[in-house]
């Protein structure tokens, strides 16, 4: 049960040995692949550096949320971390936090409020400009797109639709033909994209997806329509990385859920235990094209054990470097 | 005991007296066609309105479009509609589906030559979870509403646990065969939902399983004491429509060739909506297979032409709830009219 | 002889630790007619449950042909035999005629598929037996009440059962319809089925049965040949005391209007009616089942939609298709469909007993729980109601018990003018004498009462003045000397049925011109 | 006139108003208290566990946390009550709540002294949707599944509309006032729950509206004859079940200082379960507030127990699905044992 935290000094593989056990809670707004593949990075490097570790999932529901991090706060935790169902939100807790002086750290989307202890966050407008990007240069800066956003006011969705038209500002003769949401998911993807395809016939010359997921349902509904259309996305997952490898995606941008929250937890654990840290490092996602694919995919799926293996590590170093993003080459 | 449509006096029917001893002109007949009609009709101005404002709407592209939109819809509103005649209702359709989703999805992970195998696993959890629905109503008399609801929350969480709490990638192209191989030209999904339609409305219309299941949603007692078997056939309903959202979660999945364990979620009051759109009562007994096409044929169509009139997702919302709502304004109001 | 077709042995059944069955024994013979007589909520409904698998004994075993049968699982009984005719009509009401008629026993054709024509065509036969002129690829929902208990009788009759059970199975059908159900119930009886008639007609046990059984308060108090009994100790069995009776003496009534009704008109009905009924003055509506009394009295009440016409209480014009307007203005409505319209089953009898009158037990919206609960108190005593306690549901109440529910609910407070509709349908003996005092009681302090009743005798008995109705019209007027006329039965019959009618009957309103069979509906 | 349970007998009789005195300790009643009392033993059996397995859970700490989770649920299912006691359900309270959340949001959004007003904003937002779901079900006839689930539709898109696709962010600090300030020790949103809940117990049990709910939902014809104004009883409950999800909304949006448009999502189902746990039928008519507290508190302790216990979220969802359908079949069970 979670009766008292038993004492275990021995399990520092890294640089924190013989530090004292912590607690950390930890609320993420769902259970979704980028969390399930966070949740891993999270219990490897909490292992690796005598961290106990409170994991609740909201449900999407931000008053879930409000719940856990009450019952974190009540449980008396050394630090909460939170992936936020809503950005921007949660600000009586964070404070009731403060008011308790447990560090409270918002991870992968932004909470409004002064009284954070710290943050790691993806630079999403930079996700959204990289793939735009990656979009406009396959198109030679000219021809009609549709965009497949992400839940309305999520903060992926805006910071990313956000870096999509940064980059189309630049570039007078591409035009977005359509763009709406398919909630992340594949299946409404299909769809719509099929609907579009139906609309706009042979105008479609690119399609934008602000996750793979949207754009592997784009490039089902490509397929029923019998036509080749370019399509980038971002977050590398497996079937992403399988779609640049064949070349049905031109590309997609890396944010690998285990860097990402294991750097969270990281940064979590150090604000607790008053060490040295930048509090407010950026993951930058990484471009993902054919020439790289490959090592990614090897991270990802095929060699995902002996990555986790070597991530505490890596996390230490990309903290010190600053490039919380970085990979690692091997 | 309580009707849910608020007539005032015991029986609406006081219809005219033209009705012929023949039997296809009865009264009811009459009736029953004018209220079909009057959704007929709302349909046909939406659709005269898509066509007008796009021409590609009626295309046999988008035609075709619709129909592999619906399919997945059109199994579960099936299945949706024996439940709902019995006067019960099936909440876990939507997670039924993802559960037998990943449960496909799994077997054939990385063994491409299981592909068959997998559409049975799928069948096979649905109809288990369906069985389980089935029992809880007939045997434990558990109401339909929380026991498919405990089945909702339950096949969802176990969808999670089978993919580890995350969608089961990288799966073999041929998993993709299931939805979109085509049939004399038909892909499969729209292939199976034309014989589900078809079948479905012979069985209802043309057995005594059929006649039976409207007899135990229009008065449980009657049914018994005239010897119908109640609670086999509440039985059956749970288990038919738990396979067929089996069936739909398993095409689902071989479309988007992916196992994602929040397929399916909030399909059920789509489905719901579809079958009492056709007219049927949630208080059992009444209702029909052709109704809940058209009802399903309302929802997919406005799905479509909505998308393609590029209308933001959350107008189209609005203008949806609001058009269904009228399209059965005007349906309940022509059957008042016409009584 | 052979083995009997029915037997009982003690059984007992208690509801909520409240006994309603203390151990009964009753054994039917193939052919014969066994009568089942009883107050209201002796357990006479139970017992024919618990012979028809319905309900589960606590103790005590049924036996068919010899064979025991499985406890509370109506299936098996249905299998083995066992059809019955149940109290509270068991139609389904969305499902066509014919649909219900063979439920269960589909015809089906070559290819295993259901033969909807020839299961028309059949049901169309069956029904014939009865003469009404039911539609048998109509919605039971479309028939009135009558209609759908001759739908349930034909059903049963037909089911080829060795054991059939009616409970009250004339209690909403005229005279015409009850000679009809006579000769089916003689065929069958030539046929061998052994038969449970539950009545609460005197003149219908005589007719009918060959042993009559008396229930009182759960127990078995008379078990005889009908031969070796006299009326009076059948009803003596019943209630434990002599009836005197069953009718009181009328008195005159008073000279102001009560209630006048003028040209009003029936949504769906073709011709507009004109009444009226004085102070103290019990009118009577007869007419055959589906001669539109029952919407005439609904749309008086203004549950009914009226397009035209006008209904004045003492003078007052009220708002037509207003039900609580009426109320207001003192109309009580006790309808005839008492489980449909009448009592909100899910309530107990004290919130059915104060729901007409609510603000009169309210104060700024506040429930007066101690005088609501002592008024309806007395207006239920004062129809020798029979239930556990005043927050019994009245779902659990006998059906005799909840007509009179029905009834006194209104008595709480004061009513100008009272419309009746079978208002002793179901009703037993005792309760019947209570209800006709009631009702004379209440005209004699002025109220009026329209009554529509398909029981004869009522009507010729307790009316000052009788309208027939037919194919929603009123074909005709009895006066009270007319009622007492020997041939009065034989007018009213004509009347209703559209027949020539003989001489000595004033014609007020109107020349029927049509045949008898197509008014029907 | 059909009965959802297949029970031979009419009558499965759970709680109506009781109201007489003098029969207290009637068989009704005891029946009644048995049926309650199998649900209050299930609840104390999955308390003792959770207390057993974490010090946490009993902690007035916690007790606190739930109570404040389950303020804005209680404040739906509230409504929910009145609306499935008349034989209705009410889909669109969880849209609702977005949507009258959304517009408390940009009513106080840079105007910190605008915060009674957007409370009355919102409550007046749910009032007006729950006014138009009410005169869709009473005047026009559409049944009460079709009439809120476009509501449900149309008031989640209005709510995207509202904030322009967007959530409203950057809210003053005032805002949270209204949920996270405390009067007499307690925060406002269970001093409103507590409040609501005594409220309407007693309006149902006491008062003659409350009886005329039972009554429109036991039997509307007979309801009518007796007077009732069914109509007007009908778009009350509507109207009330959208004024609480208004008021729900705003608590909510304060809780978190921000207006997310997809606030209450799934709330709907959530709220009627604990309805139909409490042990109400959704044919109407039987149904209690008590029993509705009570069904509300299994669910609220679970999630809080659940989550104590750092059980996984899919987990969560497997163990709460099989409990809710466990603890109603005890209930069923234990109500058919004592009739
Ligand atoms: N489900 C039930 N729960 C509780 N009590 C019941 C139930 N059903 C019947 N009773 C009670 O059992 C008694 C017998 O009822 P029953 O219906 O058998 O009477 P009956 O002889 O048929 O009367 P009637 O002539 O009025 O039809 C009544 O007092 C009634 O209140
Ligand atoms: N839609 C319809 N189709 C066919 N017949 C109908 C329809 N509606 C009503 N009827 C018939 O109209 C007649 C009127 O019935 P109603 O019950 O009002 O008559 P009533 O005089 O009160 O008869 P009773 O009280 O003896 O049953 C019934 O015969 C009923 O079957
Ligand atoms: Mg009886
Ligand atoms: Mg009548």
């Amino acid at each position: 049960g979670a009766g008292d935290p038993t004492k275990n000094a021995g399990a520092a593989a890294g640089t924190a040995g013989g530090t004292a056990r912590i607690r950390v809670g930890i609320s993420v707004y769902d259970t979704s692949s980028f969390i399930t593949a966070g949740k891993a990075g999270i219990d490897a490097y909490a292992k690796a550096n005598n961290i106990e570790v409170l994991f609740n999932s909201a449900n999407l529901d931000v008053n879930t949320q409000a719940s856990q991090v009450d019952q974190f706060i009540n449980a008396g935790v050394d630090a909460i971390i939170v992936v936020p169902v809503q950005a921007d939100s949660l600000a009586p807790q964070v404070a009731s936090a403060k008011a308790k002086n447990i560090p409270f750290l918002a991870v992968n989307a932004s909470l409004n409020s002064k009284d954070l202890a710290g943050s790691v966050l993806p630079d999403d407008v930079k996700a959204g400009e990289q793939e735009m990007q990656m979009m406009a240069d396959k198109l030679g800066g000219k021809g009609n797109i549709v965009v497949l956003q992400g839940p309305l006011g999520q903060s992926g969705e805006l910071d990313r639709t956000k870096g999509i038209q940064n980059i189309l500002a630049k570039y007078p003769n591409m035009k977005i033909l359509a763009k709406d949401t398919a909630n992340w998911k594949r299946d409404e993807a299909v769809n719509k994209t099929k609907n579009w395809l139906s609309s706009f016939g042979n105008q479609v010359n690119g399609i934008v997806g602000e996750n793979d997921d949207m754009g592997l349902g784009a490039l089902q509904a490509t397929r029923e329509a019998g036509v080749k259309i370019p399509i980038v996305g971002v977050d590398g997952i497996e079937d992403g990385l399988k779609a640049v490898t064949s070349g049905d995606f031109i590309g997609t941008n890396l944010q690998n859920g285990t860097v990402e929250l294991a750097a969270g937890l990281a940064v979590a654990a150090k604000i607790a235990r008053k060490q040295d840290v930048n509090k407010n490092p950026v993951y930058l996602m990484p471009m993902v094209t054919s020439e790289n694919v490959a090592l990614y995919t090897k991270h990802i799926v095929t060699a995902k054990d002996a990555f986790l293996a070597q991530l505490p590590a890596l996390i230490e170093a990309n903290l010190k470097t600053g490039k919380i993003a970085d990979e690692g080459t091997s | 005991m309580t009707t849910q449509q608020m007539t005032p006096v015991p029986d609406t029917g006081t219809s005219a007296p033209e009705s012929e001893p023949a039997g296809r002109f009865t009264a009811t007949w009459v009736r029953d066609q004018a209220i079909r009609r009057a959704m007929v009709i709302v349909m046909v101005l939406i659709i005269a309105y898509f066509s007008y404002r796009s021409a590609r709407f009626g295309t046999l592209d988008n035609i075709q479009s619709i129909a592999v939109a619906a399919a997945p819809f059109a199994l579960i509103a099936l299945g949706q509609t024996l439940v709902i005649l019995t006067g019960g209702i099936d909440l876990s359709v939507g997670s039924v589906i993802a559960l037998s989703a990943m449960a496909a999805a799994a077997t054939v992970k990385d063994h491409p030559e299981r592909l068959i195998l997998s559409v049975v696993v799928a069948i096979v959890v649905g109809l288990v979870a369906g069985a389980v629905n089935g029992f809880l109503v007939s045997r434990v008399n558990v109401p339909p509403f929380i026991a498919t609801l405990g089945m909702l929350t339950t096949a969802s969480g176990l969808a999670y646990v089978v993919g580890g709490g995350a969608p089961i990638n990288g799966l073999p192209a041929e998993f993709g065969e299931i939805a979109n191989n085509k049939v004399f030209g038909l892909q499969i999904p729209v292939l199976v939902m034309i014989v589900g339609v078809i079948l479905l409305a012979v069985v209802m219309r043309r057995t005594s399983y059929g006649m039976r299941i409207y007899a135990v949603g229009g008065n449980p007692v009657a049914a018994q004491i005239a010897g119908v078997k109640t609670k086999r056939i509440l039985f059956s309903v749970y288990a038919i429509s738990g396979m067929l959202a089996g069936l739909s979660g398993v095409m689902l999945a071989s479309r988007v060739i992916s196992g994602p364990p929040n397929l399916g979620q909030g399909y059920e009051l789509d489905s719901i909506a579809a079958v009492v759109i056709g007219g049927a009562s949630l208080l059992g007994g009444r209702g029909s297979i052709w109704g809940t096409a058209l009802g399903l044929l309302l929802i997919q169509t406005l799905n479509n032409g909505l998308d393609i009139l590029i209308v933001p997702a959350y107008w189209q919302s609005v203008i949806k709830g609001v058009l269904i709502v009228a399209a059965v304004a005007v349906d309940v109001w022509s059957a008042r009219r016409r009584t | 002889m052979t083995a009997p077709a029915l037997e009982c042995h003690d059984l007992v059944k208690a509801f909520g630790g409240v006994p309603v069955l203390k151990g009964v024994s009753l054994t039917l013979a193939p052919g014969s007619v066994t009568a089942l007589a009883g107050e209201n909520g002796a357990g006479k409904s139970t017992m024919m449950k618990i012979a028809s698998g319905q309900l589960r004994p606590d103790a005590g075993a049924v036996l068919i042909e010899g064979s025991p049968l499985a406890a509370g699982d109506p299936h098996a009984a249905h299998r083995q035999g066992v059809a019955i005719v149940p109290q509270e009509l068991a139609p389904i009401l969305d499902m066509t005629v014919y649909e219900n008629l063979f439920l269960g026993r589909e015809l089906r054709g070559r290819t295993g598929l259901l033969d909807r024509r020839r299961m028309a065509r059949e049901a169309r036969q069956m029904l014939e037996v009865f003469g009404v002129d039911i539609d048998p690829q109509g919605a039971v929902r479309t028939l009135s009440v009558g209609l759908r208990q001759i739908v349930e009788i034909v059903k049963n009759s037909s089911s080829g059962a060795k054991v059939l059970l009616l409970d009250e199975p004339s209690s909403a059908i005229s005279d015409r319809e009850v000679e009809r159900l006579y000769a089916v119930v003689n065929r069958l009886r030539d046929q061998g089925v052994a038969m449970l008639y539950t009545t609460h007609k005197m003149e219908e046990i005589r007719a009918l049965a060959d042993r009559v059984v008396v229930l009182r308060d759960g127990g078995l108090v008379l078990d005889e040949p009908l031969t070796a009994v006299t009326d009076d100790d059948i009803v003596h069995a019943m209630i434990g005391r002599e009836l005197e009776d069953l009718f009181p003496t009328v008195n005159a009534p008073g000279g102001d209007v009560a209630l006048e009704v003028r040209g009003l008109h029936v949504q769906g009905y073709a011709a507009p009616i004109d009444l009226t009924v004085r102070r103290g003055e019990i009118v009577g509506l007869a007419g055959l089942v589906g001669a539109g009394r029952t919407e005439l009295l609904e749309a008086i009440f203004g549950v009914r939609r009226s397009v035209a016409g006008s209904v004045s209480v003492a003078g007052h014009g009220i708002p037509r298709n207003q039900p609580a307007a009426s109320i207001t203005r003192g109309m009580a409505l006790v309808p005839e469909d008492r489980k449909g319209a009448g009592a909100v089953l899910t309530m107990s009898v004290l919130d059915n007993g104060s729901l007409p009158r609510l603000s009169q037990f309210t104060a700024g919206g506040w429930l007066r729980q101690g005088h609501r609960a002592k008024v309806v108190k007395e207006a239920m005593s004062s129809v020798r109601l029979r239930s556990r306690s005043l927050s019994q549901h009245v779902a659990t109440l006998s059906g005799g018990n909840q007509q009179k529910v029905v009834l006194a609910r209104w008595l709480t407070g004061h009513v100008d003018v009272l419309l009746l509709d079978e208002p002793t349908r179901g009703v037993d003996v005792g309760a019947r004498s209570e209800i006709y005092r009631i009702i004379s009681d209440l005209a004699d302090s002025g109220m009026a009462v329209l009554m529509a009743s398909s029981d004869m005798p009522e009507v010729l008995s307790l009316s000052h003045r009788a309208l027939v109705m037919r194919a929603g019209e009123v074909a005709g007027e009895l006066d009270r000397a007319a009622l007492q006329a020997p041939s009065a039965q034989d007018t009213i019959f004509r009347l209703a049925a559209g027949l020539e009618p003989t001489d000595n009957t004033e014609q007020t309103h109107h020349t029927p011109t049509t045949t008898p069979t197509e008014d029907v509906r």
